[in-house]
């Protein structure tokens, strides 16, 4: 008996070959004619700002703000789930459990939309 | 496949994750080195929980993720607010408290 | 016997036959699919669309994608080198390997295997696909990083805000239909949803039995896939392309191949998860039209349809402004879908316990409404009833338009030529110059040693 | 597979004693419904209503504790609850009416805004230091009133972590009770840079030693195949396991453990934190955290790890005169009030564990004991200090605190009443924690420990002693600190704190029979 | 159940605090300070009239109640002869101190109201600790008087008094800690023996004396150090002379006078009878100690320059006489020692007392300073040389009694340390002299007083100097000292029929041959 997830496996691999083989095979197969400007970071024309992006790029708080709260959310879901799988045998207490565990999580999200945490403006 | 070699990557995955602590200075780097160790302890609770076949394991795998994500979000708060003063997120630049 | 173990028995050669075949499905599928959608669009704008390449203009996408593989690959100077490299790669592996658990169709034989048409039946399926869709965002986020460019780094930001918003809401309007099938595995999903309901009358599809599961999930998967109207990252009157900006030639292909095949996926798993799969409606499971290849057809015929959607979307909605968007994810789909799943479990519980002749249902029922009423109220009354501006306040989440760097300053434009040493100002102001663009440049480095 | 699956199967609803748990019911249910508060409630209302909300949320868990502790029903031995994952026993219905007095004292001083106009605590986070937002933001009069819901959440986690009958939950308690602490160390309305980097510090440390508590506890669970206490117990009775297991495995979890308490030579945040950190919040930290922290040491030890102490004994010994001898030596050279208690608090934390490792029933009692005392002079000293102040905010330094006793008598002579009991002079609560730690200590045969523990504390004694010369007996410097009058909360809170360590130093006998009521239960 | 310790107790204490809220008028504390401290005296001679030292009970006057139960804890007090002859000077010293600092200039801002509450403070501290009869309850006033002493010195001592003060606590709570541990150590064998813990003494002194020599070693070692530390043997003496010489004088008699013998009386009480075989054992490390102190107190005092630090090293030679009467186990010198307790209060007391008067006139502690003071002040002159007397043992005076019985009891034991320690009564006739003469005799010279009468180089008229004599207030302090110096040096036998029963029930209690008393039958 092969491992079940032995198909996965295969299937990442060809994936990883041919995106791979793609990434590496493109500066070949393409012409190369150097131009100074065309290796520029793109900024719509204007000369690019002098300083590098990479690592000192500064974003909007509220994008941290959304990786917290996915976080949060993404971690309710995982135990959401097996909860889901066997709700059915779990009855009343395991209702009035994921009741509250919602519920929790329902404070925490009230607290984020009313203090702003959602408001994109 | 042997669980002990899991475990053994799980330590190994520890350690890496200790010394990046103790070694570097960026406190994001710091703090991805902790979730690093929280993910290897992860990996030898499953393992474990493998080789004793029983379920608590992975249960207390789920645990762990929900903890690392907490402190993700809290770390994260946290350094972000010191970054926004000094600019530089180098343990080495907070140097406000020593005797 | 189960689909587990009928998969499970298939030899590594069946495998690899399912794999190349889910693979080319996809690559062709992808294809097809923005001819169609370019054919579609057309239609819908009174004008032709492609006909000239192939025969009614079908192999336009192909000859593009040749076309792709011979321009030039350019990577900025500033561009991280092997992250740069590598966002592609990361981006289109998770779209394939999230295609694997879809089942495409029910027992057949292949070259006299019994077998499922499915590549591998986990008893964790959906969040293989989940997970998947999660690690394409670092697809996203990386490239976007790698690029050392403004406009991809803020596009990758409001991708990836975008992606796992809705993902959130995704995920937690699959959670009903996990409730009602009791398993995380695609196929058992599917297989639940055999039969039909009110007395023949609709089939037992998860669409009809939790709406407001599947209207969630489709709104959801548009927006998970950055799709219009949902396609902010790439609206070039902001931010030119997006994330993948910088790319281009084969490296720029596969983001898009990757864009694609993620909305063949969601289309299948909305087709598995709501639509019964490759079941045809109505008819037993028995029934011919349930046997054998016939699953494929119905099962494309399904994952069409919604691809035929994202298209019509397209075609039709105007996109919306970020700040919409982010409010329809956050303020709107995930409410209701938590609300939503606290009612379907509720009601799972009250039929089994009226099953079982338990008569305390009126209780229950009581409960039911508190709780009910007490989400209602969080979800939608008190939230909406928004506190009065502190005027000392600092706003929490700052400016979230497509904004250039907080301390943009009009740059000194770098020298290009050679400037004549005699027309350079004195030396004190040559040496003050480049110590401003270190210092600068120190400042906004994050001081890793 | 199929085992796993038959696993999920036998499912079923555990038994909850809702009365035996009704105290961290009520904290963490309130903690929610603070949260609930601060998103809907207008600004002007919440500091009101969140001081009501947690003082009378603290009152009612004592209250349900008194009731459960006093009810007939109640087991004497004890009894574990929730699926085996919380116990309640006589340590921990101690443990649990320390931490609820204390944290009543602590959010009283976070309550106050009378020694500092609008509060110990930030009026917005948000704004960043030292600019002219921040200038503005220090005069008004407003706090991030979210300190309360923190607080009433590190007070939870505190009182699972005390219960805690199985790693798992000790850990989730854990982190429920750092988690808000790292935060509310960013708080300071004034220095805001130092809290915030107290923060970090406190933050990374803190992740870093919970990352060796959890990995200790999965190397325990690889031995035992359990998390729980007892059976790891069990396992630690036979002998054909790997020994490498159980000793990596207490190894790191005691490491984590010991962080938390602050035990030399884990204590490295501790100074810094003790600094940074808004005096209110040093003051819960000290006091609560110290007793949650023994208090999971004790539960650990005595249950786990009594089988093999043996193995272990050793290492701990050394660790007890690491941290006293650190603690003592260190604070001698410490120039700021709070580093100086900080490193107290590290001698102190040495003491602790000299009673925990007797593993006797005196040596539970004594250290339980202990923690009390210590934990009301710790409350009340922070009290103290947090009246001394400047045009800048507290004045910490000590050259500051020069000649205090000619300005304000009173806070002289009842900062030097809090240091003696830290000394341990008799007729204070610090004396009698000492007497019977170490009678426990001396009992089990650890009679080394003891005397350099003596040591220790004498040498503690002298930067205690430098306090109070320098209040009584230097002149005062000439742009020396005021000391505030203090408001009606930090009063009480100060009273309460110094009024304990007279009793518990003058008539301690109800303070020990409740510590020697019984022991653990599993 | 006898009260009059209790009153003992309590009356100095809740004075103190009435004192303490009186600190706005001088006067007027002052005056409650004297009265309570006389009221005390009383109290003293009607403890003293109700002992009963023929009665053959040990310990009288006793009372007890409950503590800490969990520990067997009670608050027990009571009273040997020992004790009782301590309290009595306690009662007789506090109020002398109090007339002879009532004129003290205290440093500036300090209240006097705050100087008479902590003498008052201290007063119940040192009578508990005499009084004890439970251990935990003597420790805990053993440490307690730290306190009001740690705030005298430092508060109103003199321009080194932090770092003095300092060194006075942590020296005592060093040797209180290592106490504790031997405290602890005997509660844990009565545990063991007794199956519940106990502190009561006479209960302990029946386990401890069973425990095998090497845990009584160790645990005599602990609370030896202690009292080492508090009668000041040689090499922990170093506090005393930096206490001594900074504490403001009423707080410096209190110190020399009855704290140190905090530490001979611990001796007695608790490291001979608890553990009389490491008592035994140890005994001639303990005389090695007092000779030394003896020679070495004695020698230092003759090199002194600063009276007060002169008064101090006198007393470390004093205090090594009592350890060698106490450590050379005969009756004889048993109640020498203890004799030369009380006369070494009284003496030392009043050397104390008139060297404060002495640099009340000149404001200067250095002997080179003086010269030919007699001239101007007679009275103090003559006085001065009383105590000096009394303080070298001059047949006469209460000292010679004293220090007589204690080598005429040791030399049967130890022939060699007490000739030895002979040798210091040469040097102590030598020091008092020479410092009488230096600062009395020859013509009116030195700083101070050339200072205090009209600039230097001023030929001093000594009819017309600003340095006056003694005054009523100041005689009136002096006298009682006096008298009792020359009652005791006819006719001690008062108080040595208080002592003697006690000392030989300890001696018994160590068990040794006495050969005096062998003797005797």
């Amino acid at each position: 008996m092969l491992d079940p997830y032995l198909p996965l496996v295969l299937m990442f691999a060809l994936a990883g070959a041919f995106a791979l083989f793609s990434v590496t095979a493109a500066p070949y197969i393409g012409p190369r004619r150097y131009n100074r400007a065309k290796l520029d970071a793109y900024e719509c024309g204007i000369e690019p700002s002098p300083q590098p992006v990479v690592g000192g790029g500064r974003m909007p708080v509220a994008y941290y703000l959304t990786a917290m709260l996915f976080i949060l959310f993404d971690i309710e879901m995982v135990f959401l789930y097996p909860f889901a799988v066997s709700a059915d045998r779990l009855g009343l207490f395991g209702l009035v459990e994921i009741a509250l565990f919602v519920a929790t999580v329902g404070f925490a999200y009230a607290y984020v939309w009313r203090r702003g945490g959602l408001d994109w403006n | 496949m042997t669980p002990t070699y899991y475990l053994l990557l799980s330590a190994l995955l520890f350690s890496l994750g200790a010394v990046g602590v103790l070694v570097r200075r960026n406190a994001i780097v710091v703090f991805m080195c902790v979730e690093l160790m929280l993910n290897a302890v992860n990996l030898s609770l499953v393992t474990f929980a493998r080789i004793n076949g029983a379920l608590d394991g992975q249960v207390m795998a789920f645990f762990v993720m929900v903890v690392a994500a907490a402190e993700v979000v809290v770390g994260l708060t946290i350094i972000m607010a010191i970054f926004k003063t000094r600019r530089s997120a180098s343990v080495d630049d907070s140097n406000l408290l020593k005797y | 016997m189960s689909t587990a173990q009928l998969l499970a028995d298939d030899p590594v050669w069946l495998i690899l036959v399912k794999v190349v075949g889910i693979f080319a499905f996809l690559v062709v599928m992808t294809l097809f699919m923005i001819n169609w959608e370019r054919k579609v669009v057309a239609r819908m704008q009174q004008r032709p669309g492609p006909n000239r390449v192939g025969p009614g203009g079908w192999l336009q996408s192909l000859a593009d994608g040749l076309k792709l593989a011979f321009k030039e690959d350019i990577r900025p100077v500033l561009a991280d080198k092997w992250v740069f490299f590598l966002a592609p790669v990361i981006s289109c592996i998770p779209a394939f390997v999230a295609f694997s658990v879809i089942p495409l169709g029910g027992e057949v034989s292949i070259f006299g295997e019994t077998t499922a048409l499915q590549l591998v039946d986990l008893p964790v399926g959906v969040l293989v696909v989940l997970a998947c869709s999660s690690l394409g965002v670092y697809g996203i986020v990386l490239s976007g990083w790698a690029s050392g460019s403004p406009y991809p780094l803020l596009g990758a930001l409001r991708s990836a805000a975008q992606v796992i918003s809705y993902e959130i809401a995704m995920g937690l309007s699959i959670v009903a239909v996990v409730m009602s099938s009791h398993s995380l595995s695609t196929a058992d999903i599917v297989g639940t949803q055999s039969g039909t309901i009110l007395w023949g009358a609709l089939p037992a599809w998860n669409a009809i039995l939790l709406p407001v599961s599947f209207v969630i999930y489709v709104i959801s998967m548009v927006g998970e896939t950055n799709r219009a109207p949902f396609d902010l990252p790439e609206a070039e009157s902001e931010l030119v392309g997006g994330f993948h900006t910088e790319y281009s030639s084969l490296k720029f292909a596969l983001f898009f191949l990757a864009e694609y095949v993620n909305m063949v996926t969601v289309s299948a798993l909305a087709t598995t998860l709501f639509l019964g799969g490759w079941q045809f409606p109505f008819v037993g499971v028995d029934h011919f039209l349930n046997s054998g290849w016939w699953g494929l057809l119905w099962f494309v015929i399904k994952t069409l349809g919604f691809l035929f959607l994202f298209i019509w979307l397209r075609g039709t909605l105007p996109r919306l402004r970020y700040d919409q968007f982010m409010r329809l994810g956050w303020k709107f789909l995930v409410p209701i879908a938590l609300f939503w799943f606290v009612a379907v479990a509720f009601t799972r519980y009250l039929s089994q316990e009226k099953q079982a002749g338990n008569t305390s249902t009126g209780v229950l029922l009581a409960v039911f409404g508190v709780v009910l009423a007490v989400i209602l109220l969080i979800a939608f009354l008190l939230p909406d009833k928004r506190d009065q501006r502190d005027p000392h306040a600092v706003p929490v989440t700052g400016g979230g338009f497509p904004v250039p760097p907080l301390d943009l300053q009009v740059p000194k434009s770098p020298p290009r030529r050679q400037v004549p040493v005699a027309q350079l100002p004195s030396t004190g102001e040559r040496a003050a110059a480049p110590a401003a663009v270190t210092a600068s440049a120190k400042e906004a480095g994050d001081g890793d040693a | 597979m199929e085992t796993l699956l038959a696993q999920t199967q036998r499912l079923q609803a555990p038994e909850i004693d809702y009365l035996a748990v009704a105290p961290i019911l009520i904290v963490l249910g309130a903690a929610c419904l603070s949260v609930l508060v601060e998103a809907f409630l207008p600004k002007a209302q919440r500091w009101a209503a969140q001081v009501v909300l947690t003082l009378l949320t603290i009152v009612l868990a004592g209250g349900a504790l008194a009731w459960y502790g006093s009810s007939d029903d109640t087991p004497d031995q004890g009894k574990v609850t929730l699926a085996g994952t919380i116990a309640v026993d006589q340590p921990v219905i101690f443990l649990w009416g320390t931490l609820l007095v204390l944290g009543f004292g602590a959010v009283l001083l976070i309550a106050d805004r009378s020694v500092e106009p609008g509060g110990a605590f930030v009026a917005d986070a948000a704004v960043r230091p030292g600019t002219i937002q921040d200038r503005a933001q220090a005069g008004r009069f407003g706090m991030q009133t979210e300190v309360f819901p923190l607080t009433l959440f590190a007070l939870g986690g505190m009182m699972v972590f005390v219960a805690a009958n199985d790693l798992l939950t000790m850990f989730i308690a854990l982190e429920v009770l750092s988690l808000p602490l790292y935060l509310m160390c960013g708080l300071a309305r004034r220095r805001r840079l130092l809290s915030q980097e107290s923060a970090v510090k406190y933050f990374l440390l803190g992740a870093f030693a919970s990352a060796f508590f959890l990995y200790g506890v999965a190397l325990l669970y690889g031995y035992s195949g359990s998390v729980k206490l007892s059976d790891i117990a069990t396992a630690t009775a036979g002998t054909d396991r790997s020994d490498t297991l159980l000793y990596a495995g207490f190894g790191l979890l005691v490491v984590g453990l010991l962080f938390k308490a602050s035990v030399g030579p884990f204590h490295a945040w501790t100074p810094d934190v003790y600094q940074g950190a808004p005096t209110p919040i040093t003051a819960f930290m000290a006091a609560c955290t110290k007793v949650a922290a023994f208090g999971g040491i004790l539960r650990v030890l005595f249950v786990a790890f009594e089988k093999s102490s043996w193995e272990w004994n050793g290492v701990l010994w050394g660790v007890a005169i690491a941290s006293m001898l650190i603690g003592a030596v260190l604070g001698l050279t410490q120039t700021d009030v709070k580093r100086m208690i900080a490193y107290s608090s590290v001698a102190h934390a040495g003491f602790l564990l000299v009673g925990s490792i007797t593993l006797t029933d005196d040596g539970l009692s004594g250290t339980m004991f202990y923690l009390m005392a210590y934990g009301f002079t710790t409350i009340a000293a922070f009290g103290v200090v947090s009246l001394v102040r400047n045009a800048d905010g507290e004045a910490t330094h000590l050259s500051q605190w020069a000649g205090l006793a000619k300005r304000s008598p009173i806070t002289a002579a009842v900062f030097t009443f809090l240091l003696l009991a830290l000394a341990g002079i008799p007729l204070t609560s610090g004396f009698i924690g000492k007497f019977v730690v170490f009678a426990a200590a001396l009992k089990s045969g650890m009679a080394p420990l003891v005397v350099i523990a003596l040591i220790a504390s004498a040498v503690a004694a002298f930067f205690y002693l430098r306090v109070i010369v320098l209040m009584y007996f230097s002149e005062p410097a000439a742009d020396g600190p005021t000391v505030s009058v203090p408001g009606a909360f930090t009063t009480v809170a100060i009273t309460m704190g110094a009024a304990i360590t007279l009793v518990l130093g003058v008539w301690p006998a109800f303070a020990l029979d409740w510590a020697g009521a019984g022991g653990f239960v599993f | 159940m006898s009260w009059t310790l209790i009153a003992l107790l309590l009356l100095p204490l809740a004075g103190s605090v009435v004192v303490a809220f009186l600190r706005g008028d001088d006067r007027v504390a002052k005056a409650v300070a004297l009265a309570v401290s006389l009221v005390e005296l009383v109290l003293a001679v009607l403890a003293w009239v109700g002992f009963d030292p023929s009665s053959g009970e040990r310990l009288q006057l006793t009372s007890s109640a409950e503590w800490i139960p969990a520990f067997g804890v009670r608050l027990s007090f009571g009273v040997d002869g020992i004790a009782l002859v301590m309290i009595a000077l306690i009662a007789f010293l506090v109020p002398v101190v109090i007339g002879g600092s009532w004129a003290d200039k205290l440093p500036e801002g300090r209240s006097a109201g705050g100087f008479f509450a902590l003498l008052l403070a201290m007063e119940t501290g040192m009578v508990g600790v005499f009084a004890a009869t439970d251990v935990f309850v003597f420790y805990v006033f053993f440490e307690a008087v730290l306190v009001p002493m740690y705030f005298l010195i430092g508060r109103f001592g003199g321009p080194n008094r932090q770092y003095a003060a300092m060194k006075f606590f942590l020296y005592s709570l060093l040797g209180g800690l290592i106490m504790l541990a031997s405290v602890i150590g005997v509660y844990v064998a009565a545990q063991d023996r007794l199956g519940s813990g106990t502190f009561d003494w006479a209960t302990l002194v029946a386990v401890t004396r069973e425990l095998p020599l090497s845990t009584q070693v160790w645990l005599f070692l602990g609370f030896f150090v202690a009292f080492a530390i508090k009668a000041p043997l040689v090499p922990l003496h170093t506090w005393l002379p930096d206490a001594g010489a900074e504490a403001p004088v009423g707080a410096g008699v209190l110190l020399v006078g009855i704290l140190d013998k905090i530490g001979t009386f611990g001796f007695l009480r608790y490291c001979l009878p608890l553990f009389p075989a490491a008592s035994r054992e140890l005994a001639p490390l303990v005389l090695v100690l007092a000779v030394a102190g003896i020679l070495y107190g004695s020698l230092l005092a003759v090199g002194q320059s600063d009276l007060k630090r002169f008064v101090a090293y006198t007393s470390i030679a004093h205090f090594g006489f009592i350890a060698l009467g106490i450590f050379a186990f005969s009756s004889q010198a048993g109640a020498g020692a203890v004799l030369y307790m009380v006369n070494h209060g009284i003496s030392t007391g009043m050397l104390f007392l008139v060297v404060g008067m002495v640099m009340a006139r000149g404001g200067s502690r250095l002997i080179e300073d003086y010269g030919g003071m007699a001239k101007l002040t007679p009275v103090l002159g003559g006085l001065f040389f009383v105590a000096g007397l009394s303080s070298l043992a001059l047949p006469g005076t209460n000292s010679f009694v004293s220090e007589f019985l204690v080598l005429i009891g040791s030399y049967p034991n130890q022939p060699v340390f007490t000739v030895l320690a002979a040798v210091g009564m040469v040097l102590a006739a030598l020091y008092v002299l020479w410092v009488y003469q230096r600062v009395f005799q020859g013509p009116v010279r030195g700083t101070a007083l050339i200072g205090a009468t009209g600039g230097p180089g001023a030929t001093v008229d000594p009819e017309r100097a600003d340095v006056r004599d003694l005054g009523k207030r100041e005689l009136a302090v002096l006298a009682p000292l006096v008298a009792l110096i020359l009652v005791l040096g006819f006719y001690p036998k008062p108080v040595l029929d208080v002592i003697t029963p006690s000392v030989g029930a300890t001696l018994s209690e160590v068990g040794v041959a006495d050969p005096v008393a062998q003797e005797g039958k």
